[in-house]
């Protein structure tokens, strides 16, 4: 299966281990990825007001660039990347007008291709018909769980596994419809299919402080301290995360935690695609381990997860 | 003060309940049955542990049977409850139901003491007295009564049109009395109503028509009535005729007398904020279709001073000698739909109702609105006619103040204010309307959803807090308040403000109500037998109620209210006769001496004095039982059946002697 | 001190920019709270969500303006998913803040970041904050 | 302690639901008093109450409704009048009035019922026994059966 896969900047430059991760494990799959030609950044963050549409342009312009290599498809991993797209897709899909003019934006912007200075002199409206998926959909709708559990190399099931939705894959739920944005399952039901023990607990889809970790860093450790206390209590060992912010916050905040709230303990943050590899085999060193600052290592073990022999 | 001998006597039989632990708890209900084995006139005592199921009723059935009982007691629980109860079982046991007593051990037992010796000592007694009077209770047949089918009505707004128009189609026939010129009432009024936005006078006035027309309903417009005698099934009513000075069959609504009639006079149909002549129609629609000339303020019914009117009636209508008459009717039922009347703005000085034109009320604001009104439905300022840029709405303006004003919701305030604040938006695009509100209280069908788009498509700004202080500023109005969610406080200037008073009970009613001797409430409002199971029956046999006699309440639930007190009339014209309690107070000839002082006792007119044999006599039809003659009688003559002195002082004695 | 609210369409100014910006009708609000008591960020801010809103209702502009909620909100959309009117406050904090870009300086800016921690953020934290607190 | 008897005559209408109100919101109150309901407090004539406290009574209770809120339009009036005048002759008869009292209390007032019972019970058991000198002039008054 062939699909086109947008990893976005941060998985190109700081956290990579989403990226390896991703790639290692859909070559186990026989998924080959491919990257969008010239792909530029989403934008990181929606625009909120009917104003700013000059914001929908390059989650568009992605689109467009999909469009025209014949894709039907784009997968993405990280949280933010996904919001953008799916969010911009609808946004032209449901509004006429941005259509035209965003088209007419991408029309003037792709005259000169930036990469190969090639000129172009015809241009195709992006019509809206590439779906954004996530990869957490696109696992369970066009791989689906059977293939994953059948290609399975080790057994994850000593391995409780809190997963965390963060904010954007789940709201607004009328723009994303991903799933119930106060009672989602597919991350659940990811993890069992991968093998993992999923830990329920009320905290998954509450803000772990998002970009707030900057301006005012005392909030996001409050707010990080609280779904990591609570995913503890309720017996994980590991959070999943799909977003390379909630790992930044959930992982390399967590010596701020301890200092801030004396009751933390630790627990390690691992992306769902890191877990994924792993269980279909994929070799230690290729996880991309090194960006953790909490040592993850210790799952990623013959003693917590062994393999099996069919 | 001695008792008569007894003949034979009685078989009492007692039954005590335990009520589960509700008596048994407290009280020794074995030890009561035992006590009270031996007492005089006890043949039978039992112990239950629910006297009220079935089991417990048969066995009361099978006992009076089986021991030939000729009187019980049940010691249970207050006689307001199961007395009706065991009175049945004893008619089914072939055992006069004026026989049974119930010994209240519950309430004003079992349920307030905690000693349980006292109590238990408490029971007896109260049982023991009871033994007491059951040895000299009679056998007793309820006084029958016929009925007469026809009902009164007395106000003709929305409640007693309704109620008139389900009783005549009943097919008994209506009298229905209004005291104002035209039938119609508060209603007629309105603008558009909530939350549907029907034209008032659109609603109402087909149903003004067709009771006017109904063959079985007699309508007296301008009459009021004077007064009441006898009971339910057989009242007589008289009712005042007052003088229209003009004969509504010849008036021919052609309008001349108006025209040259030259005393202008403030037009209360539009809460004074137009004007009418001393000669009038109320409204284009008013019902009966006539004039009525003003006595008060006619410059003198006298052809000398004036008599334009006259001069120009060709149809000779206008009689200045038109007297004050009385008719008289006799009815079964009444029902009292009496409406209500506004809270006078001069109570809220500090809103400046009575010193501000533009300060007005709910009822003034619905004239403004109406297409009928004095500005055709143009929103204007009484002031100066010019169209309001800003109106502050004030909800609870003496509501639920219970300090100063009226503790309770006027109910319909919150809706009507939505919808005074949307129709203003909607004729005034550029205005701003403001509520202040405490709490807003919409339960009903399609209220809440009103409301809700008066706040988001009409973008009408709701403050939650009371204002405090309304004064002016020039020709501005300004409105302090606060505004408790952001806990600002606020200043509005406003070219006018709505206030939603408080609804009080109908102006003048109350002696009205006294007439009928019907109680109310301690605000004045007529009160229900029960405030969940009989809503719209009086306490006093044959008065019925609907609308806002009874309490703030919108249309809907008063047509509801109006339409379930005519079924309740129904049903009691559906009786062949009536029964009449037989506990009166009968007289003894040959112990009275016919001093009268029992007629003077008496509030119903019950007694009056047999000339020929110097006696008293009784209706006994009219005595309602209160006993105050009986304890007025100095020779005992008056003695009240089945609670005479001799039943009193043995109940006193069993009560009181150790 | 007493507030003196704007009347008519002085009134109504502050409030239609903010629907017009954020495509969101701010009178359905009514005022229950529930965004303030789910919001993340909540306990840091001055002025709670709800409180916004019903300050824009009352067109009181200046209050909320110098707010500084406007910039803790972290777009998580968790008082969008939970109003029971339908209400996204979150595009109300963008409209407001939209109102105020070409008034004031940034709310924060790249200089407040130290260049280490620079180096060690994803790239997503420094777009997606610029984007919503800079001019 | 003295434990004093008290006899209640209650009006059907008001205070007598008012005893029962009491019941149902389960509120205390001392168990010296004992209940005769009748029609209406103007039922009760004089003598009742001296064969009351001939009977034993230390004090006696009559409970009405409230002015204005009478059943039988102005029975309440007639009581008040009546045991206005009888107070006076109470003490010419050597029995303090304190003795007796009349109280109008609505069906609505349970909570009021139930103090009153506590007041009257603490201000009799305060007066004492009703003496035998008492008694012996009301036996004067009270032909005996």
């Amino acid at each position: 299966m062939k699909i086109h896969y947008y990893p976005g900047c941060t998985l190109k430059q700081k956290t990579t281990a989403l990226d390896v991760s991703t790639r290692e494990a859909m070559k186990q799959l026989d998924v080959e990825l491919v990257e969008p030609e010239g792909w530029s950044c989403c934008g990181a963050e929606y625009p909120l007001t009917e104003e700013k549409i000059v914001g929908l342009a390059a989650p568009i312009r992605v689109l467009r660039q999909v469009q025209e290599e014949g894709g039907d498809v784009l997968v993405t991993t990280c949280s933010f990347c996904f919001a953008v797209l799916k969010r911009a897709d609808k946004a032209i899909k449901d509004d006429p007008l941005k259509h035209k003019r965003i088209n007419a934006y991408l029309r003037d912007d792709i005259k000169i291709n930036p990469l190969t200075k090639e000129r172009k002199t015809d241009f195709e409206e992006y019509k809206g018909e590439v779906r954004v998926l996530h990869l957490l959909e696109f696992l369970r709708d066009r791989v689906g769980y059977p293939r994953i559990r059948e290609r399975l190399k080790r057994d994850l099931k000593s391995l409780p596994v809190a997963p965390y939705y963060g904010c954007r894959m789940l709201r607004p739920q009328k723009e994303m419809a991903v799933d119930n944005p106060d009672s989602p399952h597919l991350f659940e039901e990811y993890l069992e299919a991968v093998g993992c023990a999923a830990v329920d607990y009320p905290f998954k889809q509450e803000c772990c402080g998002s970009y707030i970790s900057v301006s005012l860093p005392a909030a996001a450790t409050e707010a990080s301290y609280r779904v990591l206390r609570s995913a503890r209590m309720n017996g994980a060992k590991a959070v999943a995360v799909t977003c390379p912010l909630c790992f930044y916050n959930l992982d390399h905040r967590q010596d701020a935690i301890k200092e801030a709230f004396l009751d933390f303990q630790g627990i390690p943050i691992v992306f769902f695609t890191q877990l994924l590899a792993w269980a279909l085999g994929v070799d230690k060193a290729l996880l991309g381990l090194g960006e953790h600052s909490v040592p993850a290592d210790g799952l990623f073990s013959e003693k917590s997860s062994p393999e099996v022999r069919p | 003060m001695t008792d008569k001998p007894i003949k034979k006597e009685k078989r009492i039989g007692l039954f005590v309940c335990h009520c589960g632990v509700n008596i048994a708890g407290i009280v020794d209900v074995e030890r009561v049955a035992k006590e009270l084995q031996d007492y005089p006139g006890v043949s039978f005592s039992t112990n239950y542990i629910y006297m009220c199921s079935d089991p417990g009723q048969q066995m009361v059935i099978d006992t009076i049977k089986e021991k030939h009982l000729d009187g019980i007691i049940v010691a249970a629980c207050s006689p307001t409850l199961h007395e009706k109860t065991f009175q049945e079982a004893a008619r089914l046991a072939g055992l006069n139901p004026y026989q049974i007593e119930i010994a209240n051990i519950r309430e004003q037992d079992s349920w307030v003491h905690t000693d349980k010796e006292r109590a238990t000592k408490k029971a007896v007694k109260i049982v023991k007295s009871h033994v007491a009077k059951a040895r000299l209770n009679e056998n007793l047949e309820p006084i029958k009564v016929d009925v007469n089918r026809r009902a009164l009505i007395i106000g003709g707004g929305i409640s007693g049109l309704q109620a008139a128009m389900d009783i005549a189609d009943h097919g008994y026939e209506v009298i229905l009395v209004e005291k104002n010129p035209s039938i119609g009432g508060k209603m007629i009024q309105l603008s558009e109503t909530f939350p549907t936005l029907d034209c008032s006078q659109c609603i109402l006035t087909p149903k003004m028509v067709e009771v006017s027309r109904h063959p079985r309903i007699k309508l007296l417009t301008y009459h009021e009535v004077d007064s009441i005698s006898g009971f339910v099934g057989n009242f007589k009513v008289r009712i005042k005729k007052k003088p229209r000075y003009v004969e509504e069959k010849l008036c021919n609504l052609c309008g001349e007398c108006e025209k040259v009639c030259p005393q202008v006079v403030s037009d209360e149909f539009n809460m004074g904020l137009a004007f009418r002549k001393a000669i009038y129609m109320p409204f284009p629609q008013a019902i009966p279709g006539t004039y009525t000339l003003d006595a008060e303020n006619c410059l003198g019914l006298n052809p000398v001073r004036c008599g334009k009117c006259k001069d120009v009636c060709d149809k000779k209508a206008i009689d200045y000698d038109m007297k004050e008459t009385i008719v008289e009717e006799e009815v079964g039922a009444v029902v009292v739909a009496t409406g209500y009347d506004l809270y006078t703005m001069q109570a809220l000085g500090e809103y400046g109702g009575e010193k501000y034109e533009d300060v007005v009320n709910g009822l003034e604001f619905e004239r403004i609105l109406s297409a009928s009104g004095p500005t055709g439905g143009a929103i204007r300022r009484p002031s100066d006619g010019k169209v309001p840029g800003s109106i502050v709405f004030v909800q609870c303006s003496g509501s639920r103040d219970t300090e100063h004003h009226l503790p309770y919701c006027s109910k319909i305030c919150c809706m009507y204010t939505a919808k005074h604040a949307m129709m203003y938006r909607h004729r005034v695009p550029d205005g701003q309307a403001t509520v202040f509100y405490i709490d807003v209280r919409t339960g009903g069908k399609s209220f809440d959803e009103f409301y809700q788009r008066t706040v988001e498509e009409d973008k009408v700004l709701y403050i939650r807090g009371k204002v405090s202080k309304i004064f002016k500023e020039g020709d501005t109005l300004i409105v302090w308040g606060v505004d408790t969610l952001t806990g600002k406080k606020v200043e509005i200037e406003a070219d006018m403000v709505v206030l939603a008073m408080a609804m009080v009970k109908a102006d003048g009613v109350q002696d009205l109500l006294k007439k009928l001797k019907i109680s109310t409430d301690i605000h004045g409002f007529v009160a229900e037998a029960h405030p969940k199971l009989r809503p719209v029956e009086s306490l006093n046999a044959g008065f019925y109620l609907a609308g806002c006699a009874h309490g703030p309440k919108d249309i809907p639930e008063t047509v509801a209210q109006a339409s379930a007190a005519a079924a309740k009339v129904g049903d009691l014209f559906a009786q062949k006769e009536l029964s009449h309690e037989p506990t009166v107070v009968p007289v003894n000839d040959e112990l009275c001496s016919g001093c009268g002082i029992c007629i003077t006792m008496c509030p119903y007119n019950a007694r009056t004095l047999d000339p020929d044999r110097g006696v008293a006599v009784v209706n006994e039809i009219l005595c309602e039982g209160c006993g105050a003659c009986a304890a007025a009688c100095p020779s005992g003559a008056a003695q009240q059946r089945n609670q005479t002195d001799n039943q009193i002082f043995s109940m006193l004695r069993a009560m009181l002697r150790e | 001190m007493r507030v003196k609210l704007k009347s008519g369409r002085d009134q109504r100014k502050f409030i239609q920019r903010i629907e017009e910006l954020s495509g969101e009708n701010v009178f359905a609000c009514y005022q229950c709270g529930r965004c303030s008591a789910g919001c993340p960020m909540a306990s840091e801010m001055d002025l709670l969500p709800n409180q916004i809103i019903r300050l824009v209702q009352m067109g009181l502009d200046d209050d909320v303006l110098r707010s500084k909620t406007l910039f803790l909100c972290a777009s998580c959309f968790t008082c969008e998913s939970r109003c029971p009117k339908g209400i996204d406050i979150a595009r109300v904090m963008e409209a407001v803040r939209h109102i105020l870009d070409p008034k004031g300086k940034d709310a924060f800016g790249p200089g407040e970041i130290p260049p280490e921690l620079a180096q060690e953020l994803p790239q997503q934290v420094l777009v997606s904050l610029f984007r919503k607190f800079s001019k | 302690m003295f434990e004093p008897q008290i006899m209640c005559f209650l009006c059907k209408w008001c205070t007598s639901s008012a005893a029962d109100l009491a019941g149902t919101s389960r509120l205390h109150y001392a168990p010296n008093n004992i209940n005769l309901r009748v029609m209406c407090s103007s039922r009760v004539d004089p003598q009742h109450i001296l064969y009351a406290f001939k009977e034993g009574a230390d004090g006696v209770f009559i409970g009405g409704c409230h002015p204005g809120d009478c059943h039988y339009v102005e029975g309440n009036y007639k009581t008040l009048r009546r045991i206005t005048l009888f107070k006076t002759m109470l003490r010419d008869l050597g029995i303090d009035p304190d003795r007796l009292r009349l109280e109008w209390i609505s069906a609505a007032e349970g909570k009021r019922y139930a103090e009153t019972m506590d007041e009257f019970t603490a201000q009799i058991r305060a007066l004492g026994p009703l003496n035998i000198n008492e008694k012996v002039l009301v036996r004067e008054v009270v032909k005996d059966e």
